[in-house]
């Protein structure tokens, strides 16, 4: 079996969920390495957008910022932060990634206090452009490791939509119809939300995870699909493509 | 929200923006070749009862060739956003294509004079008519690019023009003043004239934008005419030059001098004794059938047109006067 | 006496008007060869901005259409129609001319139909830009023929507001406070507005008419300030710059 | 309006449209020499108590420069757009020249990690917060740049970051929808670096416009550093291409590497080493001051900091790398 660390796992998952020819919306890191990982796989013609204005770029290496020159290197435009939002607001955008402090069983993320807003104990950068994106693209993912202090049962702030407190809240929110978290990605196991409830379920694990290495570290009760896959792990040429193409220095993947 | 006051006008066209959405979400981001001949494009693009918006300002970087082709097609019951509408609506009107319009400037050509044939259409009781104002067209068109169902402006407050839209004023919940929200206008089908444009649809032009940047944005379906291709490369080397990004585009045409008789700017003025032999000709039917006879109706494409009206030697003379050589001559 | 045409001195008048450094949104003719005869004299530094996007041009001759190439020759910038009437929206933009098939005694004007909208005796072209800049400009002017039939006591049709009903009606029509109608020039005289009625009042005659003319060239009362002044006729200078620089071709002035 | 739903957090500023005329009526529209020293000009349009806006995108294409002055001139009281702030917000934060905060994006240096400074100083309970997103504080400046007293958008409902707004949620009287209002943000005063910029305040840049053009038109007073002054015969060559009219501006200030160590599209990358050298010295209380007085306080102006961390060798390599030069040597 080929040896691959977590975030190997979670980026080449991830990759894999972003159909030829869609718009994705991404960020700085694990999202944009499984975007660039797409598109040298299965995806070559997957659209790239980053907030501060860069469209279709070819990326020459990984951002450090969703504003720095690469974003925008060889585009199709370079435009503003309206025309990326505003593309997604229209419904041109797919597919976005996200992560965040905290995530709940509907998706929702934190990343902007833990304790409380007038004085918290910990301040985080906040929204961002997070819940844009999430209000605005179909289809929410997150990666994100998978720790029972990250998968709380109630956030400290709600600071990016997921599927809201479940059911037909998100649909009667006014947030844009028929948007919302698609996919959850871990370490351990990929998740989607059952349709009704709208509540996390587990859908496939990862080799070398239980079912319950899964719950154990959640602190919310995940549902369970009718039939749990067992993940394929990183390919040989996935691996070589992050190692030796997206990210050569190791700044995602890590050592 | 309150409606303090709102106009009779019809709304020809929804401004829900889910609905917008459903159908942005269906078009195809791939980079495809989406090079066609013109009359492929308007054949496939332009259906009969689309509500339809030209690109430009009236004779100024407006796809003329395309007009003429939406006619010689003969379509019928289209909408129209008569927004700086100037020789592109007296084309149409030749045709008698629409039969509703959203009204900002008709009818006209500015310090040309005005249009017969556009106003006896106008006038025939042939077409429906609400009334807005080149701005409020304009805040229309940001309203759906935002992808947000209105916007709100201060202009039209207290007028006929008004009462005969279908804005509504409300009380801005900030500051208590009085706000008109101008509903979102996503055209059905729109064309763009631009200078330069690649094979899947990224596009630059040079010059005043007018409105055609929220108007690329906010078509659910966008032709783009073209002085010429380029290359994909070219595009890509300066990003910051595009000004309409390929997803927003179904149709590529190379059409050289597509603005014709309008102003290209950078390549070739409008000619002012063609666009005066319109308004004159218009006058007569007998003779207003017989141009349309020949200078649409007898044309295969643009390039027939041109030749029937001055060929190469007039657009030579056309860019020697944009480019106001006879200046650099005298002095 | 030097001899003009009526054109001439109401262009003339106009052009004294923009005081050096003002931001003016003109269009064709009459009104764009007042802003280029106010730059050739006493106002080098007006700014002059079209409504399709051109600002501050380097005008080589006049142009035909306010979109064409010759509104941005040169120009500061060549931007969009928002970018226009957002700065007129904002306040930047100081003075307008406008004119239209009728006006009132408030300075409201007609452009749209003689008749009733419905099927209309006469169909004009609308409000394009107009409605805009008077609504958003801070200094509207109207430049036309002294006649009873554009004089009248009711528009058919209020496509661009002035002073609306008089008194209050626009400081509390929600239109941008303190803007308004300012001067009305004629081939007769030059009106302001009383400026608790807001009614038109005449402040000025040209050379070679009288009070009465005015008023009987216009359907509604006139007011009459005080001190009427006899306007002075175009200068010589005024009039070669328009005959020689401004329009050779005699487009606007006539023959 | 109903309204449906509204933020508890602060409204720092006065979204009233007719407030920002009557000031904007007041700017000179004159073609006017507007050049000065960037101290100069800190000096005089940033005011204790002013909101500030800055431009770019955090380490890209921002004024450092003008965010080190306004620390050095020891500026107080400031509000602060945290839109996008990164590195700025980090030199502002150590300064802390600023006691509230509209917050989009805050502490945080992307990929780079979090800023222990900027972190302290929000945590320690001087700086009033009201929270939005990104797109928000872009809309919020679109709002102020259309003159009006909000603009619609479709994010934030049903979360926290809208309670902790001064949004307000209505129903939109077209759809009957849900549609939020973002209130207009009229900046007391803005820096935005740009590549190129005549005498009157002309300004170009490339690259991403981030929001900066609405920015700049949001703005009460704007100051535009830029890496060199170009003639304005060059600016009116290619009218095109300025993105910022002049009469928006009240000072130009020439700074090279002005965004150093940020990242200057086509010019410069970001100086990585120094700004992790920024994020791990902050750790340490003692280190941070004298870093500080190196970088900032002790320098007179751009040029010093920039003589103290590599010069015109570093330079050269941040061009370099800006360029991928590298790929080119190895293929």
């Amino acid at each position: 079996m080929t040896d691959y660390n977590a975030m190997e796992i979670m980026i080449s998952v991830a990759a894999r969920e972003l159909e030829n020819g869609a718009t994705v919306g991404v960020g700085t890191g694990a999202p944009c390495a499984a975007a660039m990982l797409a598109q040298k796989t299965s995806a070559p013609d997957l659209v790239i957008m980053f907030e501060a204005g860069g469209i279709s770029p070819n990326l020459p290496e990984m951002p450090i910022s969703v504003g720095d020159s690469r974003t925008f290197y060889k585009a199709a435009m370079a435009g503003s932060m309206n025309d990326i939002m505003e593309a997604c607001s229209r419904g041109f955008v797919d597919y976005t990634f996200l992560g965040g402090a905290q995530i709940d069983m509907y998706g929702n993320l934190n990343s902007t206090v833990i304790g409380n807003h007038a004085n918290p104990k910990v301040r985080f950068p906040g929204s961002g452009g997070a819940n844009d994106f999430a209000s605005f693209c179909w289809r929410m993912m997150v990666m994100t490791p998978q720790d029972s202090r990250r998968f709380v049962e109630k956030l400290d702030f709600l600071t990016t939509p997921g599927w809201l407190q479940g059911g037909d809240s998100r649909a009667n929110s006014g947030l844009p119809l028929d948007s919302g978290p698609y996919k959850i990605i871990t370490n351990m196991a990929i998740m989607d939300f059952e349709p009704v409830s709208k509540r996390m379920r587990v859908i496939s694990i990862h080799p070398g995870y239980s079912a319950k290495d899964v719950q154990d570290n959640c602190s919310f009760e995940l549902l369970q699909a009718a039939a749990i896959a067992q993940t394929m792990p990183p390919t040989a040429e996935e691996l070589r493509l992050l190692r030796e193409e997206i990210d050569p220095y190791r700044y995602v993947i890590g050592r | 929200m309150n409606i303090i006051d709102q106009g009779q006008g019809e709304l020809f066209l929804d401004p829900d923006p889910d609905k917008a959405r459903a159908f942005f979400r269906t078009k195809n981001r791939k980079l495809v070749n989406k090079v066609m001949d013109l009359k492929e494009a308007v054949a496939k693009f332009v259906q009969d009862g689309d509500y339809l918006a030209i690109g430009g300002f009236g004779a100024n970087r407006t796809p003329i060739a395309a007009c003429h082709e939406i006619v010689r097609q003969k379509k019928k019951n289209l909408g129209f956003a008569g927004h700086t509408s100037t020789h592109d609506m007296e084309i149409l009107s030749a045709g008698e294509v629409y039969n509703r319009i959203d009204v900002a400037y008709i009818i006209g050509l500015e310090a040309r004079g005005l249009s017969t044939c556009s106003r006896r259409y106008m006038e025939s009781g042939k077409v429906k008519v609400t009334e807005w104002t080149n701005y409020s067209l304009a805040a229309r068109l940001r309203a759906a690019a935002m992808g947000v169902p209105f916007v709100p402006t201060r202009n039209v407050m207290g007028t006929d023009t008004i009462k005969y839209s279908a804005a509504k004023t409300v009380e801005c919940p900030f500051t208590g003043k009085k706000v008109v929200l101008m509903p979102a206008l996503y055209p059905d089908v729109s064309v763009i004239h631009v200078h330069e444009a690649d094979i899947f649809g990224n596009a630059r032009f040079k010059g005043i934008a007018v409105a055609d940047v929220d108007l690329a944005n906010a078509s659910k379906k966008l032709i783009i005419t073209t002085e010429k291709l380029i290359t994909s490369d070219e595009i890509r080397r300066d990003p910051s030059s595009t000004r309409i990004p390929y997803f927003l585009v179904d149709a590529v045409c190379e059409v050289p001098f597509g603005a014709y008789p309008g102003n290209m700017p950078y390549e070739y003025f409008s000619d002012e004794a063609h666009l005066r032999e319109w308004l004159s000709v218009e006058k007569d039917a007998e003779k207003f059938k017989a141009f349309l006879d020949k200078n649409i109706y007898g044309c295969n494409n643009h390039e027939e047109y041109i030749a029937r009206n001055g060929g190469a030697e007039k657009m030579r003379e056309l860019r020697a006067k944009e480019l106001l050589l006879s200046k650099e001559v005298s002095s």
